[in-house]
Order: structure tokens, then C-alpha cells, then sequence
């Protein structure tokens, strides 16, 4: 008895250092051991990686008195998730370290830093919702000390789209949270998941986790973001926090176990506009991060493609949940590469070797499906999907995919073009820039290839008939992106979303200064207390009236005369 | 008497006792002073405690006086008072200790802490009052000793704010006071009970309970600021700190809170209540007030203005609570955020008085950069906006929730609605003060900086907000534990059949 | 009985007399006068009540008591009056607009 | 000697006769006139305790005037309103001579007009003495030419005082006051000599059980009744009050205001009530009642927008006088409480509170030198706990609880919505209103030390100007608690009387 409560509480214990470590070494960084913080950030992660290898499938812990009701454990997907965020933060935390020994804004960065790691573990183990929702919570505002962290104009600006969109976020989540537990009368989200019926609540879902993933209307943030926050932070933004919103969806919406056929569509029309306009946008852009930013957009629809799909149909939807899971793997890797590529040459300025820049045209060419890579695996993943759910959408997929990988290679082009032309940041080579790269290069390449769960779409992928599909849309991207650069790009064609005011900015930013403050309470006062001293001379006029002798006589008299009168009338 | 009695008395008597000495001492003596006031809050807060224990065994609290036949004075310690009793006694110690750091070395501090701890007798009168009159009375006297307070500064400004002031409160008073012997006409004398008074009365005075429970709603409504009776509220931001601070998260704004919670569960009886239909209307008039509060907020760039519109705007989520009367839920959700708006609000305004009484700050755009010089205020400041905004894991998260919750069991899908764009208007006037304060670059110096105490600003005046914060998130974390804000309301709802 | 009538209606003309100067004229010895007449007014009637009940002959003492406690305070009373009438012409005579004191309301006449 | 016994009525005759004696031996000793005149008030109120012991020990008492029996003689007799009113003028006269010998010192130790001031001083004993004889002698009397006896000689030594101060305003104020008692008194008379017509009898005992209904009975009952109105200052009859209490010293405007209104109002009540109930009709009694609502409201307002201080007080009396007439519409309520529990609370709680309120004004006048509204801040400094006493009898007058007033305005909300006549509550509230207003505008002045304002280190400082009004005005707080300690004597005294309003009236 005593041992299976000794048991629990270890578990418990195991599961909350996931998240506490974060935490409390964001604690101790408002402390004067803030140097020890920084040599040891790496630290931070290492939990969440040994939890997500070792602890056994199933493990659950119950903290009663935390938060009205905490609720950890791990399953199958969260163990997926964890390894991958604890590997993005754990490359991102070195780079970071190498980044801080040079910047004066350490505490700041730190605090934020890692309780947005906090948040983005703890989301995963998070089995209550309410826990979810609090770490979900706590990630994306932490977040926004990590993109406003540079301090310029241009950083605030693109941190005020962020929190504008985060908080309508986590109003919708807030909202449809509590119709759920409402209709469920559950905190746990295993009882949730299967309850969302309500158009209201779907959209609310689609709100509050689709901003965290930059789906179509709510993206605003996502560019600025990724454009101006230090590049470690961007590339957990991209990597490992983009993912949360992925993880809510499929924690709460019902992929898999019921079928959502409007749902769906209107998730596939999304993620598809998405997957385009992030492309066409994002090669008008300048800067490398921004380019990212684009792509992931584009990315990211796609994954929204997925889980829609999945969503118009139940039995897809059984088959979507994996093909969902390898994509966002895929894609977290890749662009966690991505960035840690761009950081090297944030770091080195022109100085690229050749070797380099091919290495990192590999993740980028991956996003693309470029064959062989984690890409063309995802990809021919999807197509798979398509095939089990019939026309049309598998016809359409044909016409689609195509498309948007011929997007991306040229995306891709462009941002290994900008990269080549990045300036030189910062005063001095970090040192370990390389390492992380490499680290993150080769995770890229072999982790599909090694992964078991994978093992049955990598199979898939290597015929050549799959082969050539993938192939041929690298290579007409290729050509395109070479014509596109010949003859359409121009020096003023471009865009800067920070400078750009979203609609919600105005709306919400402005909506004090659109309505003048007018004190009219003091005015209205005013005129009342005037008015009454109107009466004034009145009153005084009618007092001494009152006093004369002959009005007191007559009141006098008057005043017997009613009493008899009265007394008399009966 | 028996040692119930005798505890009540004391309770009362702990505050009081002090304040009628501090009345006598001799201006210079602030030493002297300050141990009474310290000695007399922990003792309060002892008491206090006792009696929430008591309270938890079921031990019956009750003191009768009897004035005139149909009027009588009692005293009662049930869950509910010992919840507002234990929320006025321990904010009172924290802002007793913050007042004497803020007052350090300016004049009339004797007048200043002796109403000081009268008000907090007053409000604990208010808490343990166990029918009508008794709260009647504590109510009025409420008035008058927090007048003084308004008015401590003395300028011709505070003098207006002071006089708008009583006015708004006498009013609310005499409405209130109308209400109540109507009522008593009706139904005879009503003592604070679960049930509510026998709903056959609702037939033969139907109209006339409805215009009474209305009238009772604008008393307490005065004091609790609901649209459009809450233009006293902003204009009394002229008195310092932390009567502010008494003023909005433990005496004034919260005793009228309290008042709409009494009439609504314990006067009326969420049964009555739906039998009569008004709930709806107290819903309606909290839902306006919260938004126009909030809107207003957005619009004020003096720091503690705004505060103040967020006030208006904080507090009708317990009147919202209570137009929810019969579901428990939103019950829970009302009681608990009395307690949880008093704990955020507090340290707003102190962190307010922080920067005012440190760098001179009292615009919001003079903020910029300000945590940098003070980043333990801004730290305990950003817990309780966060807090107001509902980010969980603060304690305005759980008060959100529960009512959010409870408008669903209602079916009242626009309290959902209510809520969620609140909170998206308390993110808009609260966010940007935190981006300014942490992320801001300082552009020309503070209006008047004072360099005092080896921290940022005075010990204790950096304390009382730091603990304030910490409770905000801690009552929150272990909001769902045996000993929590939370755990306490959920007792006092099982005491009612809802 | 006829005689009584004629001596309440006399008494009863006189208090109205009396009352009549008291309320029209403002010089504070008719005033003072005024109420004496009024007074005697009331005497009158009570006089004359006080021959009524008992049968011929006989008188009720009971109102010559009060009539003769009345002239009494009667005479207190206009003493006092007239004292104060003095006194306020002394002061009105003395006191210059100029010099009122300090916190006074301003002159209310006795009109 | 059966005379000294606790049992025996004689003890009555003390109140009236213990002042009388103490203002002769006032006018002869003119060195030791404090002395005299507390030895007065104190066995006074010894007395009147003592005799409200019996009362409750024995009932309602009579006491015959040298053995003659009522048609013929003179009748004193006690009972629980009678007491209650004594009490209240007992309390409140003690504190008063002492808050005068305060205030007099005070103003002999300012050397320039030390003559004139102790001249003051040596009238003021012999007449408060005759003055507290007058009105014991009402509250007590039984016999309608006797109260005229006593309201004379109210009236004299009444006018006497107002007139102390020898300015001219007081001088023309305490004139018309003369007169207006005057005129007052000598309508009473008439009354009594109609009712003496048609009954043939003036003890107030045979007069009430005669309960006739004649023309004569009536017409001298307006007479009497318009009489004492004038007397009791009830709008449009008011107009006397102000500048003669206002411009009077400051004891003799706590005296004037607390006690001396409450006598003429005191019999006016009994009459209604008590002798005549059977004559009076519902019209009159809400054409009263519309006079009080009346008196509130203009009372209220016109204080409001007085200048000086101690007017602003006086013109608070005609407010809160006016509520002493609402109670009478609200007399036949059925079952409800007896009429003469809201009339005796509010004037108890009004005397206490408002001797209080002036003698505060008259210490903040003697401090300051003037009572200009505008100009008071600061007094706070100085006189903390004048300021303080004037804040709590202020709680007392705008009715707010635990104040006596509270209780009064209670019972009259009460009585009014259960008699379903909402119309007079709304007047006491807003009449409290009105009243919050008025005492705030001058409490933020007092309250309010302004900057840069320092003490005045060289004022003297005399007890007696401070204490006793902090004493009234925590009396007529402290009232509403104790409530039914009033309430007590009252039942106690009053069997006859409940009969008499329960169920008796037609």
C-alpha cells in the first residue's frame, strides 16, 4: 500500500521535473546565480528527453490539489512530441548558450527562454485540461519575451501582433474549453476529445490552437516573429512550440474517432490557401528568418490539409493520426535545421563554404520532397491518405502536392540565396554554431530512415515510381525559381508584415484612443449643481418672506382655519 | 456568554481598540503606533482564524441584541463571513504594513490609521452582520469611516472626490434602508439564512418584493460600483495609496460585493429569485458594467484610474456570479472571485502606490522601462494583471472559469461571451502597460525619484506586494487543495440547496 | 347673559384688535402694546366666563384665579419687552452699519 | 416622614422646585453660581432617576398640590413620556451647565471684555435654573392653565437668555421670539378659556375622561393646538427659530434648540393623543403630517444653503422638528408600535444630538472667532474632539444607524410602509439625505487640515468646552443600541396610553 503510494508519488515526481526543471531554473536566473543558469541551460531539456526514452508508456500521475485537478502522463503521442521538443530545445539551449555570452539582456532572455520551455513541456505531459491550457497558456506568453527580445521598433511591433493574436487565442481556447467541460463534465482530456460536436466549439478549437500554428486568418504574427526574435528562440518557435497547437488539435479535436465532414473541409481549404499563400508571400520577402516564417505557414497549412482530411472522414481519420505525426516530426527537424543553419551564417556572415551551403540546402530541398529525404517520405504519406479516402481527393492531392512542393524548393532556393547574402551579426564567431548544425543536420537525415513507426511509409516512399513524383517537382522548382529570379524579382518588390498594422492591432490597440475620453460625469455635476444654485436667492427671497410679520399673521390665521376646518368636517 | 460570543466580540474589538488608542496617541509616537496596529491585525487575524475552524466543525457563532421589537442586532459567523471576514483581516495586516511605509513622515498619521482600523472594524462588522440591519448598520458606518480617509489628503480635489463621494454612498444608503424596512413590512424580520424567506410571499407581494430586491441591489450596487452607479469610484483615486488599495480589494467596493451576495443568497433565496425573475436583470446590469468598465479602463492613462475602471469592471463578475443564483457553479465562481479580485487588486494598487511614492510615476506613459528600476514591483504588478486577465495559473483564471462554467449549466451562452470579452479588453489595457514597463526604453528621467531603503523602494512597501503576489498565483496552483480560496467556497456552497 | 355675551365679544374684538396691530405695525412699542390688548382681550372673556355656571349670583373662582396669574405674567412679560425694546434702540442708535461683528448674520428687520 | 419615602409622590415636586430655589440662591450668591446651579442639575437628575425608579416599580403616580383634589387644585403626576422627557432634559442639562461654565471661563479669560462677559455669566445661572424649573414643571403638570403657567415662564426666561449676548441681532431676534411666545401663549390661553367654557374643568386627567366632542372642545383645541405650533417652530411658523438661536451664546442655543421646542411640542402631543383622541380626525392628522414633511424638506434645504455654521444648526432644529410630525399621521396604524416610541426616540436622539451639534459650533466659534462654513479647516488641528462630537451627533441627525435618530427614523419607516403611506418615507429619506448633505459640507471642512497649516501653540485649553459634547453626542449614538431601555420606561408608564392608541382610537 504504502509503496504503491511511494510508487505514485515517484511518478509524480519523475513527471513534474519535466516541466519543473525549466522553471525553477528560470527561477534561480532572477537570482545572482544567473552565470550557472547560463552554463548549464542545457540542463534544462535533458529531463524531458530522458523521461520521453525511458518512462514507460501509460505512466500517469495525479497532483489533486495542483490547479483544480492536475493530471500528467505520457502516452504514445506525447512520448513522440517530447522527444522531439526536448531535442529542439536541447539544440536550441546550446545555441542560445554560445548566443548569451555576448548579450547584456541575459536575465530577460533566460526568464523567457525557459518558461516557454516549461510551458512547451509540460503541455505535452499534461493530461488535464486545464493543465494544458495552463502551460499552453504559459508558453505562449513567455514567448512573446522572446521575440520582443531585441528591444528595436521593429521587435515590438511584431511582439504586439504576437500577444494581440495569443490573447484572441486563448480567449477562443478559454471559451471553448469551458463548453467542453461543460457538455462533458470532464476535466480529462481522454473524455474531452470525442465531444466536440458544436460548430461553435470547432471554431473556437480552430481559433485558439491555429494561432499558435500561423493557420490562414491568424498568421499575422508569425513572420515578424520568426524575422525578428534571436535566432535560437525562433528556431524553438518554429521547431518545437509550433507544434503545441498540432498537439491540441489532435489532444482535443476528435481525429480518428468521429467524423467531421464540414469540419474537415473547412480545415483543408485553410491549411491549402495557407500552403499557397505562404509560398507566393514568402518569396517577396528579404530577410532569411521572414522566409522561414513564410514557409512554415505553407508548411503548416499543409499539416492543416492532414488533419482535415482526416477529419472529413472517420476511417481516414484513423489512418491520418500517423501520417499527421511523421509530418510534423518531418517538418520540426527540418526547420530546426533551417535555423540553426541560418545561424551559422548569422555567424559567419558571407564566409560559407560550399560544403555548407549544400548542407543546408539538404533540409531545405527535405521540405521540399526531395527524394530520399524525410520530405518525400511525409509526402508520399500523404498521398497515401488520399488514396485510402477515394476521389476526390486523391485526384486533387495529384494536382495539389505538385504544386506546393514546387512552391517550397523555390522558397527554399530563395532562402539559401538570401542566407549567402547575410550580413554578419554580432562581433565575434559563436563558437559550437557548427556543431549545432551538424547535430541537427544529421537528426534531419536519419531520423525517418531509423524511426520504427515510420518504417512502413519509408517502404512506401522507395519505388520509382514514388520516386519520380517527388523528384519532378523539386526539379521544376528548381527551373522556375531560376526564371522567377531572372525576370520577376525587383528590388522594391517586397514585403515587411512588421511594418503592416493587422486589423486586430487597430481594433484593439487603438479602440482607447478612438473613443475620447470626455469627462462628462464632472460636466453633467457641473450643470446640475448650477441649476440648483439657481435656486439659491430663490430660497433666501422666500425664507424672508416667510419671516415678515404680516405673511406670519396670515399663515397664522390660515393655519387655525384649516385645523377647524378639518376638525370640523366630520 | 459562552466563548463563541466572546471570540465574535473580540474580533470586533481587535481593530477597534486600537483605532480608539491610536485616536489618543500623540502624532510623534509612530513606533508606538505601529505595534498597535501590527499586534492588533495579527491578533485579528487569529481570531479570525479561530473562528474559521469553529466555523468548519459547525460550532454556531451568534451574538443577539435586541433594540426594538423588529429590530435586532446580530452577529453571526457562518462559512460565507468568515470567508469576506478572513479575506478584510489578512489584506488589512498587509496593508496596514504597507501604510505606515507609504505615510512614513507625513503628517496627521494618527487621524490617518485610527479610522484606518476603525474601517476594517466596520468591514469585519459587515462580514459577521447576520440580518439586515446589522448590515445595514455596519454598512453606513462604512461610509463614514473611510470618508476621512478619502479626504486625508486635504486638497480641494480630494475634498470633491470625498464629497461625490458620500453622496453616492448616503444614497445607496437610503435606498438601502428603505428597501429594508419595506421588506420587513412584508415579511417580518430576516435573519441571513440559506432559504431565503418563505416563498409565499411571492404571490400576495409579488411586485412589490421585486421593486424592494431592486432597490436593495442600487444600495449595494453604490458601494460595489455597478453601471451606473459607480462615478464615485474613479474621482476617489485622489487618496493616497493604500486607501486606495482598503478601498478596492477590502472594504468599500468589496462590502458592497458582499452585499449582493447576502441579498441574493441569504435575503432573497436563489428560489424566490427565480420564482420572481430578476436575476436576469442583475446579470444584465453586471454584464454592462464589466464592459463599460472595462472600456473605460482602456481609455485612462493615470495608472491608478484605470485600476479603478478595472475595478468596476472586476467586481461585477461577482454580481454576475450571483445572477446565476441557482447554479452552484457560477456560485462558486462569484464568492470565490471576491476573494480573488481582492487579492489582485490589492497589488495592483500597491505596486501603483510603489511607483508613485518611489519615482513619482502616475501616468502610464511616463512608464516606459520602469522595471528596470523596480523590477520587483513590476514583477508582483505583472502577477496581478495577468491575473485580471484570466491567465491561468493566477486565481482570476479559476474565478473565470467556475462562472464560465455555471453561465453554460444556466444556458446563458452570453456569460461565456461576457467573459471571454472582458478578457480580451482587460489583455488590452493591461498588456501594453506590462510591454511598456519591462520592454520600454526609459526616455527621459522619472518625475520624482527618491532613492530610499537598500532595495528598490522601502522593505516594507516592497513586501506587501510581493506576498500579495505570491498568494495570487500560489491560491491559484493549489486552488483544487484542502485549504484554498476555492475549497472554502465550495464549502459554503454545499451549505445552500441550489 | 346678554351682559356676558357683550363682554366675550368685546374680549373677543379686542384680541383680534391686538392681533391685528401686532402683525400690521412694525414699531416694537405697539407691538408690545398690541399683545397687551390681546391680552386683556382673553382677561375679558374669562371674566365673563367665570359668571356663567354656578346660578345667579355665585361666581366660579377658578378663572379669576387664572386672570389674575395672567395679569401677572401679563406685566413680567411687558417688562421684559419693554427692556428688550430699549435695548435694541439703544444698539441700533450705537452701532454704525460699519461695525458689525464678525460672524453676524446681516440685520434681519423685526418686520 | 412618609414625605422622604421611595414610594411617596411628593418626590415630584423636587424637579420643579430644586431649580427654582437654585436660581433665587444663583441671583443672591452671585460668586458661586456654577457652584449652585450643578449642585441643581446634579440632584436633579438624582432625582428624576429616582423618580423613574418608581414608575417602574409603581405605575404612573399623581401627586396633589397641597392636598386639593383635581377640579380645584393643582396636579402633578408622572408617567413614561413625562419621565422620559425629563430624563432627556435632566441628561442634557447637566452636560449644558457644565459645557457653560467651559465656555464662560473661556471667555473671562480674554481680558478685553471680561466685564461684559462675566456680566453675561451672572444672568445666565438664575435664568437656565428658571428656565429648567419652567419646562420640569410642564413635563410634569396635569393641568392645562398650569402648562400655560409654565410655557410663560419658559417663554420669559427663554427670550431672556436669547438675548444675553446683548449684539443687535440677538437683541431683535430674541425680541420677536418675545413676542412670538408671546402671541403663542396668549392663543393657548384663549384655547384654554373655551375648553374651559364648554367643561368646566382644566386637570388633563378629567378632560380626558370627559372625551367630549363639542364645537367648543374643538375650536379650543385648534386655538391651543396653533398656539403651541408657533411655539414648536413647525413650517410656515418657523420663521422666529433661526436668528434666535443662532445668535444666541452658544449653551443657550444647545438649551433653546434641545429643550426648549420640545416642551410646546411635548403638550401639543399630549393633547392630540392623550386628552382629546377622539376629537381629532385622519385629515387633520396628515394636514400635520404634510406640515412636518414640509418642514423637513425646507428646513433641510435652507440649511443647506446657509453660510454660517451655527444657522445652518438652527435650521437643522426646523428640519428634524419637522419629523416629529410625520409621526402623526402614522398614529392609527394598527398593531403597530405605539406613536409615542418614534416621537420620544427622535426627540431624544434630536436633543442629545443637536445640544451637541451647537455646543461643538460654539466651541469651533470661540476658537476661530467667526463660523463662516468656508473658513473653518484646519479646527481639526486644535479641537479634536469638538470635531469629533460634532461628527457623531451629525450621524445622530442624518438618522444613520446605530444612532438613536436611526432608531427613530426607523419606527417612522416602518409605521409608514405598514400603513402602506410610502409617500411619508420617502420625505424622512430624503430628508436624511438632505441632512447628510448639510452636516458633510461642513464636516469636510473641519476634517480637512490643509497644507502647510500649523497649530496655534498658545490657545488655552478648557476641558468642559470639549467633553461634554462628546459626551451628548456619544449619548445619542450609543441611544440605538440601548434602545430599549427608553422603550421600557415608556411601556411601563404608558398602560393607559397603549389602550389608549392600540385599538382605542375610532
Amino acid at each position: 500500500m504504502i509503496s504503491a503510494e511511494l510508487q505514485a508519488m515517484g511518478h509524480a515526481l519523475f513527471l513534474s521535473l519535466v516541466a519543473g526543471t525549466p522553471l525553477l531554473m528560470a527561477a534561480a536566473c532572477c537570482t545572482p546565480m544567473k552565470k550557472t543558469v547560463v552554463h548549464f541551460l542545457p540542463l534544462a531539456a535533458v529531463p524531458a528527453l530522458v523521461v520521453a526514452m525511458t518512462a514507460p508508456v501509460g505512466l500517469v500521475a495525479e497532483i489533486g490539489w495542483f490547479f483544480m485537478g492536475g493530471r500528467m502522463g505520457l502516452d504514445e503521442i506525447g512520448r513522440i512530441f517530447l522527444c522531439l521538443s526536448g531535442f529542439i530545445w536541447l539544440l536550441a539551449s546550446f545555441s542560445s548558450r554560445s548566443m548569451l555570452k555576448h548579450n547584456r539582456n541575459q536575465t530577460q532572455y533566460l526568464f523567457f527562454f525557459l518558461t516557454s520551455m516549461c510551458g512547451n513541456f509540460g503541455l505535452i505531459l499534461a493530461r488535464g485540461l486545464l493543465g494544458y491550457y495552463l502551460f499552453f497558456a504559459l508558453m505562449s506568453f513567455a514567448a512573446y519575451g522572446l521575440i520582443i527580445q531585441k528591444g528595436t521598433e521593429k521587435a515590438r511591433k511584431a511582439g504586439r501582433i504576437y500577444l494581440v493574436l495569443v490573447m484572441i487565442g486563448e480567449v477562443a481556447l478559454f471559451t471553448a474549453l469551458i463548453i467542453l467541460v461543460y457538455s462533458t463534465g470532464s476535466l480529462a482530456i481522454d473524455d474531452i476529445a470525442g465531444a466536440v460536436h458544436q460548430p461553435l466549439v470547432f471554431a473556437l478549437l480552430f481559433i485558439g490552437f491555429g494561432v499558435k500554428i500561423g493557420a490562414l486568418p491568424l498568421h499575422g504574427w508569425m513572420v515578424p516573429a520568426y524575422q525578428e526574435a534571436p535566432i535560437p528562440a525562433a528556431a524553438a518557435l518554429a521547431g518545437a512550440m509550433v507544434n503545441a497547437g498540432i498537439l491540441g488539435w489532435l489532444r482535443f479535436l476528435p481525429l480518428g474517432l468521429t467524423s467531421y465532414p464540414q469540419g474537415g473541409l473547412f480545415f483543408i481549404a485553410a491549411g491549402a490557401l495557407a500552403a499557397v499563400y505562404g509560398v507566393i508571400t514568402g518569396l517577396y520577402h528579404k530577410q532569411a528568418g521572414a522566409v522561414l516564417g513564410c514557409s512554415s505557414i505553407s508548411q503548416m497549412g499543409l499539416i492543416t490539409v492532414i488533419f482535415g482530411l482526416g477529419l472529413v472522414d472517420h476511417e481516414a481519420g484513423l489512418h491520418a493520426t500517423p501520417v499527421l505525426i511523421l509530418y510534423v516530426v518531418h517538418h520540426s527537424l527540418t526547420k530546426s535545421s533551417l535555423f540553426f543553419g541560418y545561424d551559422l551564417a548569422a555567424s559567419r556572415g558571407r564566409i560559407l563554404s560550399h560544403l555548407q551551403v549544400s548542407a543546408i540546402l539538404l533540409p531545405a530541398l527535405a521540405l521540399a520532397g526531395l527524394p530520399l529525404t524525410g520530405g518525400a517520405i511525409a509526402k508520399s504519406a500523404f498521398k497515401q491518405l488520399t488514396v485510402t479516402l477515394g476521389e476526390p481527393w486523391y485526384g486533387l492531392s495529384t494536382f495539389f502536392l505538385p504544386i506546393t512542393a514546387m512552391g517550397t524548393t523555390m522558397l527554399m532556393l530563395h532562402f539559401i540565396c538570401l542566407l549567402r547574402d547575410t550580413e554578419k551579426r554580432g562581433n565575434s564567431e559563436r563558437a559550437g554554431s557548427g556543431i549545432i548544425f551538424t547535430v541537427s543536420f544529421i537528426a534531419t537525415a536519419i531520423t525517418l530512415w531509423l524511426w520504427p513507426a515510420a518504417g512502413f511509409f519509408v517502404s512506401n516512399s522507395l519505388s520509382w515510381t514514388k520516386f519520380w513524383q517527388a523528384l519532378w517537382p523539386v526539379a521544376g522548382g528548381c527551373l522556375l525559381f531560376l526564371a522567377w529570379r531572372r525576370f520577376f524579382i525587383r528590388e522594391k518588390q517586397t514585403l515587411d508584415d512588421v511594418k503592416k498594422q493587422t486589423i486586430f492591432d487597430i481594433v484593439l490597440f487603438r479602440f482607447g484612443n478612438l473613443l475620447q475620453e470626455k469627462e462628462w460625469q464632472t460636466t453633467q455635476q457641473g450643470r446640475f449643481i448650477s441649476y440648483l444654485s439657481g435656486f439659491v436667492p430663490q430660497l433666501r427671497r422666500s425664507e424672508k418672506i416667510m419671516g415678515r410679520w404680516k405673511v406670519v399673521g396670515l399663515s397664522y390665521l390660515l393655519l387655525c382655519l384649516c385645523m377647524l376646518f378639518l376638525l370640523l368636517r366630520l | 456568554m459562552n466563548w463563541g460570543q466572546w471570540l465574535l466580540v473580540s474580533i470586533l474589538l481587535s481593530s477597534f481598540i486600537p483605532g480608539i488608542i491610536i485616536f489618543g496617541l500623540p502624532e510623534e509616537k509612530h513606533r508606538l503606533r505601529t505595534v498597535l496596529n501590527i499586534c492588533g491585525s495579527i491578533a485579528k487575524i487569529a481570531l479570525v482564524l479561530i473562528m474559521d475552524i469553529g466555523v468548519y466543525f459547525g460550532h454556531i457563532f451568534e451574538i443577539r441584541l435586541s433594540i426594538i421589537p423588529g429590530v435586532e442586532l446580530l452577529l453571526n459567523g457562518d462559512p460565507l463571513s468568515a470567508l469576506f471576514a478572513t479575506l478584510s483581516s489578512v489584506l488589512w495586516l498587509l496593508t496596514t504594513v504597507y501604510a505606515v511605509g507609504y505615510l512614513e513622515g507625513s503628517p496627521n498619521r494618527s487621524h490617518f490609521f485610527g479610522y484606518f482600523s476603525l474601517c476594517v472594524t466596520v468591514t469585519i462588522g459587515i462580514a459577521l452582520a447576520g440580518n439586515l440591519v446589522t448590515f445595514l448598520l455596519f454598512y453606513e458606518m462604512l461610509t463614514l469611516t473611510t470618508y476621512p480617509l478619502v479626504i486625508h489628503r486635504g486638497t480641494e480635489k480630494s475634498q470633491r472626490a470625498g464629497g461625490n463621494y458620500l453622496i453616492y454612498a448616503f444614497s445607496g444608503g437610503a435606498a438601502f434602508l428603505f428597501a429594508v424596512v419595506s421588506l420587513q413590512t412584508i415579511v417580518g424580520p430576516v435573519d441571513f439564512s440559506a432559504a431565503g424567506f418563505p416563498s409565499s410571499f411571492i404571490e400576495s407581494h409579488g411586485a412589490a418584493l421585486i421593486l424592494i430586491f431592486i432597490l436593495l441591489i442600487i444600495g449595494v450596487g453604490v458601494k460595489a460600483a455597478l453601471v451606473p452607479l459607480h462615478g464615485w469610484l474613479p474621482q476617489a483615486m485622489v487618496a493616497p495609496a493604500p486607501v486606495s488599495a482598503l478601498l478596492h480589494a477590502v472594504a468599500v467596493v468589496k462590502a458592497g460585493a458582499f452585499g449582493i451576495i447576502r441579498i441574493v443568497l441569504d435575503v432573497y433565496g436563489p428560489q424566490n429569485l427565480l420564482l420572481l425573475g430578476v436575476l436576469p436583470l442583475l446579470g444584465g446590469v453586471a454584464s454592462i458594467t464589466i464592459l463599460y468598465g472595462s472600456i473605460r479602463a482602456l481609455q485612462q492613462d493615470d495608472l491608478k484610474r484605470r485600476l479603478a475602471f478595472s475595478t468596476i469592471s472586476q467586481v461585477s463578475y461577482i454580481a454576475l456570479g450571483m445572477s446565476l443564483a441557482d447554479q452552484p457553479l457560477a456560485v462558486i465562481g462569484g464568492l470565490v472571485h471576491l476573494v480573488h479580485q481582492g487579492l489582485m487588486k490589492i497589488t495592483l494598487f500597491f505596486c501603483a502606490g510603489n511607483l508613485a511614492e518611489t519615482l513619482g510615476i502616475h501616468r502610464i506613459s511616463e512608464m516606459n522601462g520602469v522595471a528596470r528600476r523596480m523590477p520587483f514591483t513590476m514583477a508582483a504588478f505583472s502577477v496581478g494583471a495577468l491575473g485580471m486577465i484570466g491567465i491561468p495559473p493566477t486565481v482570476g483564471f479559476v474565478s473565470k472559469w467556475y462562472l464560465g462554467l455555471g453561465g453554460l449549466a444556466a444556458g446563458n451562452w452570453w456569460v461565456v461571451a461576457v467573459l471571454a470579452v472582458s478578457s480580451l479588453l482587460n489583455a488590452c489595457y493591461f498588456l501594453p502597460i506590462l510591454t511598456r514597463a519591462w520592454f520600454g526604453k526609459q526616455q527621459e528621467p522619472w518625475p520624482e525619484e527618491q532613492y530610499i531603503g537598500r532595495f528598490e523602494t522601502r522593505l516594507m512597501l516592497l513586501v506587501p506586494p510581493l506576498i500579495t503576489a505570491f498568494i495570487v498565483i500560489a491560491a491559484g496552483v493549489v486552488a483544487n487543495a484542502q485549504v484554498s480560496p476555492l475549497a472554502w467556497v465550495r464549502f459554503i456552497v454545499r451549505g445552500y440547496t441550489l | 347673559m346678554i351682559t356676558t355675551l357683550i363682554y366675550s365679544l368685546t374680549g373677543l374684538i379686542l384680541f383680534g384688535m391686538g392681533f391685528f396691530t401686532l402683525i400690521i405695525h412694525s414699531h416694537p412699542l405697539r407691538k408690545i402694546l398690541a399683545v397687551n390688548v390681546m391680552s386683556t382681550g382673553v382677561f375679558l372673556i374669562l371674566v365673563a366666563t367665570a359668571y356663567i355656571p354656578l346660578g345667579e349670583g355665585e361666581i366660579d373662582p377658578v378663572p379669576h384665579a387664572m386672570v389674575l396669574t395672567g395679569i401677572v405674567v401679563s406685566v413680567s412679560v411687558t417688562a421684559l419687552a419693554l427692556i428688550l425694546a430699549c435695548r435694541i434702540q439703544e444698539t441700533s442708535n450705537s452701532s454704525l452699519p460699519g461695525r458689525k461683528q464678525q460672524g453676524e448674520v446681516p440685520e434681519e428687520s423685526i418686520r | 416622614m412618609t414625605v422622604f419615602q421611595f414610594s411617596s409622590p411628593a418626590w415630584m415636586v423636587c424637579p420643579v422646585i430644586l431649580p427654582l430655589i437654585a436660581g433665587l440662591l444663583c441671583f443672591l450668591f452671585s460668586h458661586r453660581t456654577f457652584a449652585i446651579a450643578l449642585a441643581a442639575a446634579l440632584t436633579n437628575l438624582l432625582v428624576v432617576c429616582l423618580l423613574t425608579g418608581q414608575l417602574l416599580v409603581f405605575g404612573p403616580m399623581r401627586c396633589h398640590m397641597g392636598g386639593w383634589q383635581p377640579p380645584l387644585g393643582i396636579t402633578l403626576r408622572t408617567d413614561g413620556p413625562a419621565l422620559l422627557m425629563l430624563l432627556m432634559t435632566a441628561v442634557t442639562g447637566l452636560a449644558i451647565t457644565l459645557y457653560a461654565r467651559g465656555y464662560f471661563s473661556y471667555r473671562i479669560s480674554d481680558p478685553r471684555r471680561a466685564g461684559r462677559h462675566q456680566r453675561q455669566q451672572r444672568y445666565f445661572w438664575p435664568l437656565w435654573m428658571l428656565l429648567l424649573a419652567g419646562l420640569n414643571g410642564l413635563f410634569l403638570s396635569n393641568d392645562v392653565f398650569n402648562v400655560y403657567v409654565t410655557l410663560e415662564l419658559i417663554g420669559i426666561s427663554a427670550a431672556s437668555l436669547a438675548a444675553l449676548s446683548g449684539k443687535p441681532a440677538s437683541l431683535l431676534a430674541s425680541f420677536r421670539y418675545l413676542l412670538v411666545s408671546l402671541l403663542g401663549s396668549l392663543t393657548y390661553l384663549f384655547g384654554i378659556v373655551f375648553l374651559y367654557r364648554s367643561n368646566g374643568v382644566l386637570d388633563l386627567g378629567l378632560l380626558q375622561n370627559l372625551a367630549a366632542n363639542g364645537l367648543g372642545i374643538r375650536t379650543a383645541l385648534v386655538l391651543m393646538s396653533v398656539g403651541l405650533l408657533l411655539k414648536t417652530a413647525l413650517f410656515p411658523l418657523h420663521f422666529w427659530l433661526p436668528p434666535a438661536h443662532a445668535n444666541a451664546l452658544a449653551p443657550v442655543s444647545a438649551i433653546l434648540s434641545a429643550l426648549v421646542v420640545k416642551g410646546s411640542f411635548y403638550m401639543l402631543f399630549r393633547f392630540w393623543f392623550e386628552i382629546f383622541p377622539s376629537t381629532i380626525t385622519q385629515p387633520t392628522l396628515n394636514f400635520m403630517g404634510t406640515l412636518g414633511a414640509v418642514a423637513v424638506l425646507w428646513g433641510a434645504v435652507q440649511a443647506i444653503r446657509q453660510h454660517r455654521l451655527k444657522l445652518m444648526v438652527a435650521y437643522s432644529t426646523v428640519s428634524q422638528l419637522g419629523y416629529l410630525f410625520i409621526a402623526f399621521p402614522l398614529a392609527r396604524v394598527d398593531g403597530g408600535i405605539p406613536v409615542w416610541s418614534i416621537v420620544i426616540f427622535i426627540a431624544l436622539a434630536h436633543a442629545c444630538a443637536k445640544s451637541a451639534m451647537f455646543m461643538a459650533a460654539g466651541t469651533v466659534f470661540l476658537h476661530l472667532g467667526h463660523d463662516r462654513i468656508k473658513d473653518l479647516s484646519g479646527v481639526r488641528a486644535s479641537l479634536p474632539i469638538t470635531v469629533f462630537a460634532y461628527g457623531i451627533a451629525g450621524v445622530s441627525l442624518m438618522g444613520l444607524p446605530p444612532s438613536g435618530g436611526f432608531v427613530g427614523k426607523w419606527l417612522l419607516l416602518t409605521a409608514s410602509l405598514g400603513s402602506s403611506q410610502w409617500w411619508w418615507a420617502l420625505v424622512v429619506i430624503t430628508g436624511s439625505l438632505l441632512a447628510s448633505i448639510y452636516v458633510f459640507r461642513v464636516m469636510s471642512r473641519l476634517f480637512v487640515i490643509p497644507e502647510g497649516f500649523s497649530l496655534k501653540k498658545s490657545e488655552p485649553h478648557f476641558r468642559l468646552l470639549e467633553w461634554p459634547a462628546l459626551a451628548l453626542a456619544l449619548i445619542s449614538l450609543f441611544l440605538g443600541l440601548a434602545a430599549s431601555w427608553p422603550l421600557h420606561i415608556l411601556v411601563h408608564g404608558t398602560t393607559t396610553l397603549a389602550q389608549v392608541f392600540v385599538g382605542g382610537l375610532p
